[in-house]
């Protein structure tokens, strides 16, 4: 019996929209207010959770073709590697660094490895929540 | 006196979610419980709402749009489940 | 405020151990969702409720409510998470294996 | 009283009948008799009271601290949006998991169409 | 500034996360986990170096001090185990390569190893109690992969009894940090100590220290080891052997650090409850180990044991028991992991658990035979292996602080190690042999050579235990004086 | 130096002998192995003149600095008797085994484990330090355990082996501990300092303890009752180990550490009795068994029992001597030990003989049963001739070196008699009864052995093999001995001057170089010396007890007699084995409930325990912020939820009730001030529920739980006792916070990290590691649950395969 879910696959376009705007400026806002990579991350998979619902599996992996487990080691790897990289500039480990840059569009703009740090963050969780879910639903 | 009002409205809000929950554990459908969860969760909205402007924060302010997005995925996913009793399907119509 | 909470988490910890008690696994596994529950409530009770404002600098108050235990709320809220998550596929992939539920009928080595 | 808390005093106002308008829903979700019923309450009235005081939440920080809270516009803009398909949806999910209709219900013009000329098969609904 | 001392667990965190990339190209895998264990050893074994040298390391991570930071401290202690552990892993992954299977290897097993060990050494190195935590669920996360790995039934259902229970402990461990932040206010392990030396540990500190002995006993196997033995027999050889040689022993560390550092002044409840519970995990053990005839039975309650020895030596509590506890803590890392591989390679060989079903092993394999015999003498505490001087020290703490009913369980122990094992030895190594020329399958030597490399290291440390008498002492001055652990982490700054 | 090294060189040899065993692979290999023990013997015995004159030797190697553990060797007469006794019986055996052992045996094995032993029994004689000395005894149990088993393939080897194994490392811990407390007490492991200052020690309360931990070390070694049991057993060794460890050396290890703790504890009244009541006794008891025996070889290990009780019960006499000071009584007394130390050489000689005759006769005829060997003299002169002398020895008759020392014991005990000291009485009177009725046992079994197998009739049908007279290679060694048997009846001062004078220092430093303290042995003491009219006693009764024993036999079958030590030991070991099984399935059971009941309940008692015990439940509520009508209206409708969870009849509705929990409590964290946290938990919380409602689709909905109402009820109570442990432990934190948090630092967080969100900036910077491990925590669980879905196993069923 076919289910037809027009109406949800419609609002689900406008909403995905919404929630991975929002997300990513969870994400960008953590610093200074609620957010951050964690958050940001989260949402940003409830977006894929909410894509996996409406559509099926084979359908977002065609949309969207990444090994959501390399995406969730890179994650990981920016994570400890910022640790690392200040370890390497002669610092204490996981030192973050900020600095106040003028970019031609943004214009005075802070940016930090703080930044990278939940960049890493960020993309382990949308990595490890798409790979549990698809993984388990895969294995019909 | 809007701190009154504010109160008020909080307590109203909290009644609802008591009778709601009352509604999920009577069902006595499956439905009944996931309409009456997703009162819960839009009535915490609205509960959300009236505290952040309690305490004159807006830090709250991301709280309700979150709740809003999250009680319409989980409401998605039970009517899925209890639809088709899966919610992600690998592949879709076959 | 601390008070109620106190015995909002007891309470909690109760129905948690309750349910891991049971002989049913996914009941077992709802314990341990919601001991992590009352774990996270107990965090943020101890270190103190409604003591000040939101822990954001932007905003101007007086004191800041202790901002040290709702990092560690969230440091163990995503573990718990994981691991929740965890448990739930090893569950499920139990039971496929033994094609049962039932903790009763679960006993591995000891069936000698 | 100034605009400003001539404003805040309408949210305010708009919060409270909020409220209101949610135990109405409330007390028609445990009154009325069947599922189909009640997911009017819940997602009809429910949903103007969330929007009622979101509304008023916003006129509140608009007024008080000249602040545009984009998120709670955009939370009015989601809410409005969603929950009509929600509702839609859990509705769907309950006809199609064959939840019964009240016994006052006089007719059921769905069941002819779907369940017409399948009447023993009864399709890939999983009572859960 | 240390960053050295972050290595050993930033070096295999960063292996284990490399290695997921490289999924499915078995040789580098094999390549990489190597040189990566090497330069853990390498580095671990420099910064104990340099411990002597320098005094106790400690490294601020971000440049927060302590306490608001979180920090790694390097003291004498901590960096045995680490180095153990380093030492220990990198031999049986020598033992994973000829055994593990590819299927395994392409399945991220080496990732999940390192991230294992990167717990375990976080576990020893940090300064931190709620870093413990973490360390700690990083170490079981990736235990409970490892332990459900291959999805066999019986895996399978002795890990839901693993998991659930480990849940429940970092349950315990978050309720206990809460009570503990609730009271005193901070987390750093040291600052702990300081403020509590302040107003004294009163009955309710005493309370929440119990909460702790919980934790870390169901972690460690202390008297609530039920889990274990079911645990430990049911995963791949490398891997029990692995949790056999580390996880009790991060338990067991954090026992010693949280009651020699921050709970030491109620000896009288705290110290009594652990040298009882020590008693009956023991005598537990060792009714366990003659209780049944399947060898990883018998294995398993075997490191029940000797979590009941070590602990012994806490709850004695003195500098000459916390040597000997030391002592045991690194010979029992190793020679249970050899005695875990042993095990593993006879079942494999065999194809068969049980004691009366193997026989006359030795004709066949006699190298693994008399690896056998050793091990079994090496557990006894039989000299000069590297049982023994941790079994002398241990006595004589009981002895010196009068502790006989230690004394007497902890020397009865020794017999049971060596009844349970001799049943072994006996029955499957010697006796006729059953196993023709023809059904012999070959011992790879692969899984031969790690066998005799952990051989050879129990007889070099039992001969040579001079060599580590520095490192040991220094550590058990620093356990019973944590002054100078407080010292080196908060320098004055209180 | 020398003499450290001399330990050394049978474990290098041992290492060779493998190598070599591969190039020739005969017995030619046991030439080799030969020259060892005859080069130690002949180093030995190089020292004999200095050390007669008094010198001792001791030699340092630092090994455990920090323990003060180091490898001192020291040679003294005591530890030269020994050592002498141990390479040239080893010489000897290793000659006698050339013979005896056919080529198909493992020979390099053989001769590896007789190495081991050699060297570790060296080791124990000449260490001065307890532990090295602890080490090497270790070390000659387990060589004894190897060569017991050395045919692994028989059960009962196996057996022998085991049990000999545990009874002595048993000892040997038990030992282990009466060193450390010797250490405790003296702060040194060296025997010689020990001896020195251990006067100051005796009234501590530890010094008895370490005397009787000592004790039971040397007990279980030299099989004195009850721990002989497990000599008759090793007897499964080939008859040169038996001849070797069990009857000449190893065995005398017990002897040598009774010894050589005589200067420490022999002035005790608890050692003089037990030493010497416990020798008494295993004498009789020993000899009493012999008697019965059919297996020739059994009946020497009763007899090794049996004189191991002589040579122990003498050294408990003789430590009277250390009571009475330095008086003339002392010297007397002293005399016990001398006869000790002169019948444990000759017990080497004699009893090593008959070994070797027994071996031979196993070899040639393929028996040892007496009832089937009868008459062969005829055949096996020479053989008969050594039996005959060491028999007679044995027994105690003259022209052999037995009748000496036994007159001597015979001697101590009756001065034993007049020992006022200890009030000793009638227990003397009884030691001298027990004794000679031993001694008439003695007796007769040395008949046996004689005429039972060598008189009488032959019976070639019971026989295995033709009966010839053994090789020669064979007869060598016994010969040695048993003109050694002879040779010292004739010369017995050249042994007492050289070898047994410097012992008697070794044991009696306090006396050493006192008048008479070494004896002129003599023969004839007259006819009216109590010991000759005793001899004359045991011959005469002995005879007639030999001729009628087929009429008192039945002795053996009554009741006290066939309680039988070996099959308590046996049914001991069984029954642990079935109890500890029965009892761990008691509690082991397999099941996750029980073990979190274990769990819950140790919870409640310990912590619930202590929070009574310390009284640690007072509360403040004066804290506590204000709470508004909504809040309780929610945790309510929380509570209401969450009992709901339990008695939910789907899993769903009790997901859908989780939910309402979730949700909430992330609406009190908005309560709390805490926007991240609330953000956190609802995403959490909704994400779970997905992962619920997937996984429910591959598993049943569950049933309602029919446990009896008495366990529902047991778990209630758990439930809520620790719920209620929780609750009253929070509010007393609650009304007990002691210090500020250190929380207030990072509200500088904008200064000192940049950032305004302290939650955020604590995550993201002052506390990143947390942050990076739990990034790792999830991307293992990520990946963990990838895993365990992918990785089947192929092979299923094959609970052991490893693949």
């Amino acid at each position: 019996m076919k289910i037809n879910d027009v109406i949800l696959q419609t609002v689900t376009k406008i909403v995905v929209f919404i929630i991975l705007t929002f997300g990513v400026e969870l994400f960008l806002s953590g610093h200074n207010n609620p957010g951050g990579g964690f958050i940001g991350g989260l949402v940003l998979s409830s977006a894929f959770v909410l894509l996996y619902l409406v559509h099926d599996i084979e359908t977002v992996h065609k949309g969207i073709p990444f090994d959501f487990k390399k995406i969730a080691a890179l994650g990981a790897f920016l994570a400890v590697g910022t640790g690392i990289g200040s370890a390497l500039f002669g610092k204490h480990f996981l030192t973050q660094a900020a600095g106040h840059f003028t970019l031609p569009v943004f214009g005075e703009t802070e940016l930090s490895t703080v930044l990278v740090f939940e960049a890493g963050v960020a993309l382990t969780v949308v990595g490890v929540v798409v790979t549990i879910i698809s993984t388990i639903s895969e294995d019909v | 006196m809007i701190e009154t009002m504010m109160t008020i409205s909080l307590v109203l809000f909290s009644i609802t979610i008591s009778i709601a929950v009352l509604r999920i554990i009577l069902g006595p459908s499956m439905p009944d419980r996931v309409i009456a969860l997703d009162m819960v969760g839009v009535n915490l909205i609205a509960m959300i709402a009236v505290v952040s402007i309690m305490l004159k924060t807006k830090a709250f302010l991301e709280v309700i749009l979150i709740l809003g997005i999250l009680s319409f995925i989980g409401t998605i996913a039970f009517s899925k489940s209890i639809e088709r009793g899966v919610i992600v399907e690998r592949k879709r119509d076959r | 405020m601390e008070t109620l909470m106190t015995i909002l988490v007891g309470f909690l910890v109760m129905i948690a151990v309750y349910l891991l008690l049971s002989r049913n696994l996914i009941r077992v596994i709802l314990g341990t969702a919601v001991l992590s529950h009352a774990a996270h409530l107990l965090l943020m009770t101890m270190g103190g409720l409604k003591k000040g404002s939101a822990p954001l600098l932007g905003e101007d108050a007086e004191s800041y409510t202790d901002a040290l235990p709702q990092a560690l709320i969230l440091t163990a809220i995503v573990i718990s998470f994981a691991v929740t998550a965890f448990l739930l596929v090893l569950a499920y992939r139990t039971y496929k294996k033994t094609g049962t539920d039932n903790l009763q009928e679960l006993r591995g080595f000891e069936d000698e | 009283m100034s605009v400003n808390e001539i404003g805040e005093f309408i949210g305010a106002v708009l919060i409270l009948t909020g409220g209101i308008a949610s135990v109405i829903s409330a007390f028609g979700l445990i009154r009325l008799p069947d599922i189909y019923t009640r997911s009017h309450a819940a997602t009809k009235s429910s949903t103007l009271a969330v929007l009622l005081t979101l509304s008023g939440t916003f006129l509140y920080f608009l007024f008080r601290e000249q602040f545009v809270s984009v998120r709670v516009l955009l939370g009015i803009v989601f809410v409005f949006l969603t929950a009509p398909v929600a509702g839609h949806l859990i509705v769907r999910a309950a006809y199609r998991s064959k939840v019964k209709l009240a016994d006052i219900s006089t007719e059921d013009e769905l069941y002819e169409v779907l369940y017409k000329d399948e009447s023993k098969n009864d399709g890939s609904s999983e009572k859960s | 500034m240390n960053n050295i001392i972050a290595m050993p667990m930033i070096i295999p965190l960063l292996t284990g996360i490399i290695l997921v990339f490289l999924r499915h190209n078995t040789k580098t895998q094999r390549v990489l986990s190597i040189l990566s264990s090497i330069a853990t050893v390498a580095v671990s074994l420099v910064i104990l170096h340099q411990i002597q040298q320098e005094g106790i390391l400690r490294l601020d991570f971000g440049g927060w001090l302590p306490p608001y930071g979180i920090l790694f401290v390097a003291d004498s202690f901590s960096m045995l185990l680490v180095a153990t552990t380093s030492i220990v892993t990198g031999i049986l992954l020598i033992y994973a390569f000829s055994s593990i299977g590819q299927q395994f290897e392409h399945m991220f097993f080496y990732p999940f190893v390192f991230f294992l060990v990167a717990g375990v050494n976080g576990s020893f190195l940090t300064g931190d109690l709620f870093n413990l935590f973490v360390c700690f669920e990083v170490m079981l996360l990736s235990s409970y992969v490892l332990i459900t790995m291959g999805g066999r039934k019986v895996q399978l259902i002795e890990s839901i009894k693993y998991v659930t229970i480990n849940v429940l402990s970092s349950w315990f461990f978050l309720m206990g940090i809460a009570y503990l932040y609730g009271t005193i206010g901070t987390l750093n392990m040291a600052h702990l100590s300081v403020r509590i030396a302040e107003v004294g540990q009163g009955p309710l500190l005493t309370v929440i220290s119990l909460i702790f002995l919980i934790v870390f006993s169901l972690k460690a196997g202390l008297l609530l080891y039920f889990w274990l033995p079911g645990s430990y027999s049911a995963p791949p050889t490398v891997i029990a052997a692995l949790f056999g040689a580390l996880l009790t022993k991060v338990g067991m560390y954090a026992l010693f650090r949280v009651f020699t550092l921050i709970f030491y002044h109620e000896p009288i409840i705290t110290h009594t409850a652990i040298g009882v519970m020590a008693i009956l995990t023991m005598i537990g053990g060792s009714v366990g180990a003659l209780a049944y005839n399947d060898i990883r039975k018998i294995v398993s309650y075997n490191v029940v044991i000797a979590v009941g020895f070590i602990l012994a030596g806490l709850a004695i509590s003195t500098e000459v028991a916390f040597q000997g506890a030391i002592y045991y803590l690194i010979h029992d890392m190793i020679v249970k992991a050899l005695l875990f591989l042993l095990a593993g390679t006879m079942i494999y060989l065999t194809g068969k658990t049980k004691i009366e079903e193997m026989s006359g092993l030795i004709r066949n394999y006699p190298a693994l035979g008399w690896l056998f015999f050793i091990t079994m003498l090496s557990l006894a505490g039989i000299p000069p292996l590297s049982g023994f001087i941790g079994k002398v020290f241990i006595g004589q703490g009981a002895i010196e602080s009068g502790s006989f009913a230690l004394l007497i369980v902890a020397f009865a122990s020794g017999i049971f190690v060596l009844y349970s094992l001799l049943r072994i030895f006996l029955n499957c190594f010697w006796g006729e042999t059953i196993i023709n020329e023809d059904d012999d399958v070959p011992l790879k030597k692969g899984m031969l050579v790690p066998c005799i490399l952990f051989a050879i290291m129990t007889v070099a440390i039992g001969i040579g235990v001079e060599g580590l008498a520095p490192y040991v002492s220094d550590a058990a001055r620093t356990l019973m004086n944590p002054e100078i652990y407080i010292e080196a982490v908060l320098q004055g700054n209180r | 130096m020398t003499i450290s090294l001399s330990i050394f060189i049978p474990f290098i040899a041992a290492i060779f002998v493998p190598f070599l065993y591969k190039r020739i692979q005969s017995r030619k290999i046991g030439w080799f192995v030969l020259l060892v023990p005859l080069m130690l013997f002949a180093t030995l015995a190089s020292f004999i003149p200095s050390i007669a004159k008094g010198e001792t030797y001791s030699h340092t190697f630092r090994w455990i600095e920090s323990a003060g553990i180091h490898f001192t060797t020291y040679l003294d007469g005591l530890s030269l008797i020994f050592g002498l006794l141990i390479t040239g019986v080893g010489s000897l055996v290793i000659l006698y085994s050339i013979y005896y052992l056919s080529e198909r045996e493992s020979l390099g094995r053989f001769y590896v484990y007789l190495l081991l032993f050699m060297g570790a029994m060296l080791g124990v004689v000449l260490s001065d330090n307890l532990m090295v000395l602890y080490v090497f005894w270790e070390l000659t149990s387990i060589s004894s355990f190897l060569l017991i088993a050395f045919w692994y393939h028989r059960k009962k080897s196996r057996y022998g082996a085991q049990k000999s194994m545990l009874i002595t490392v048993s000892g040997g811990i038990a030992m282990l501990a009466g060193f450390i407390m010797l250490h405790t007490m003296t702060g040194t492991y060296s025997v010689r300092e020990i001896v020195v200052t251990i006067g100051q020690y005796t009234d501590e309360p530890l010094f008895v303890f370490a005397m009787l931990l000592v004790l039971l070390g040397a007990f279980t070694k030299s099989a004195q009752f009850p721990f002989h049991i497990w000599l008759p057993d090793a007897m499964e060794a080939p008859t040169p180990v038996s001849a070797y460890l069990h009857s000449a050396t190893m065995v005398k290890a017990g002897i040598y550490l009774v010894a050589r703790f005589t200067p420490i504890f022999g002035g005790e009244m608890t050692w003089f009795y037990i030493v010497s009541s416990v020798g008494i006794f295993t004498l009789f008891w020993g000899s009493f068994n012999a008697v019965k025996q059919t297996d020739l070889k059994a009946l020497l290990a009763y007899s090794t029992i049996s004189q191991l009780g002589l040579v122990m019960s003498l050294f408990g006499l003789g430590s009277a001597a250390l009571n009475e000071g330095h008086s003339a009584n002392s010297i007397i007394y002293a005399q016990a030990t001398f006869a000790a130390l002169f019948h444990l050489i000759n017990h080497s000689t004699f009893k090593g003989a008959l070994f070797m005759v027994v071996g031979i006769l196993d070899h040639e005829l393929g028996t040892r049963d007496v009832r089937r060997l009868g008459g062969l003299m005829a055949f096996m002169p020479v053989t008969f001739s050594i039996a005959l002398i060491g028999s007679f020895s044995m027994a105690g008759l003259p022209p052999f070196n037995g009748f000496l020392s036994k007159e001597m014991f015979f001697e101590s005990l009756v001065n034993a008699r007049n020992l006022e000291l200890f009030d000793v009485g009638t227990m003397g009177t009884i030691f001298l009864i027990v004794a000679w009725l031993a001694s008439v046992f003695t007796f007769v079994y040395s008949m046996i052995i004689v005429f039972q197998t060598f008189f009488g009739e032959f019976q070639p049908e019971r026989i295995e093999k033709p009966s010839r007279e053994a090789p020669f290679g064979m007869l060598v060694a016994p010969s040695i001995l048993a003109i050694l048997v002879i040779g010292i009846f004739f010369f017995p001062n050249s042994i007492g001057n050289y070898l047994l004078r410097p012992a008697m220092a070794a044991v009696y430093p306090t006396l050493a170089g006192a008048e008479g303290l070494t004896p002129q042995i003599v023969a004839w003491h007259g006819f009216n010396s109590p010991a000759l009219l005793m001899t004359i006693g045991v011959i005469i009764l002995g005879a007639v007890l030999y001729k009628f024993y087929r009429y008192w036999r039945g002795i053996y079958t009554i009741a006290p007699m066939t309680w039988n030590l070996d099959a308590a030991f046996n049914a001991n070991l069984i029954l642990l084995e079935k109890a500890s099984h029965f009892f761990t399935r008691l509690y082991m059971k397999g099941y996750l409930k029980d073990y979190l009941v274990y769990i819950f309940s140790f919870f409640i008692v310990v912590v619930g325990g202590a929070i009574l015990y310390t009284g640690s439940y007072t509360f403040d509520f004066s804290n506590d912020a204000p709470i508004t009508a909504n809040e309780y209206l929610i945790v309510l409708a929380m509570v209401v939820a969450g009992l709901s969870m339990l008695f939910a009849k789907s899993r769903m509705t009790a997901i859908i009730l989780n939910g309402v929990l979730g949700y909430s409590i992330a609406f009190f964290f908005v309560v709390f001030r805490a926007p991240d946290l609330a953000l956190t938990q609802a995403v959490v919380e909704t994400v779970t529920t997905a992962l619920f409602l997937l996984c429910f689709y591959f598993l049943p909905d569950w049933k309602k739980e029919r446990s009896p109402i008495r366990t529902k009820l047991l778990n209630g109570l758990i439930a809520f006792a620790a719920g209620t442990i929780v609750t009253v432990l929070a509010l007393t934190v609650q009304g007990n916070k002691m210090f500020e948090s250190i929380s207030v630092y990072f509200e500088d967080s904008y200064q000192l990290a940049g950032g305004k969100n302290i939650v955020n900036t604590i995550l993201g910077d002052f506390r990143a590691f947390d942050t990076m491990l739990e990034v790792v925590v999830l991307f293992i669980a990520g990946i963990g649950v990838f895993t365990l879905i992918k990785l089947k196993t192929r092979k299923e069923g094959q609970d052991f395969e490893d693949q």
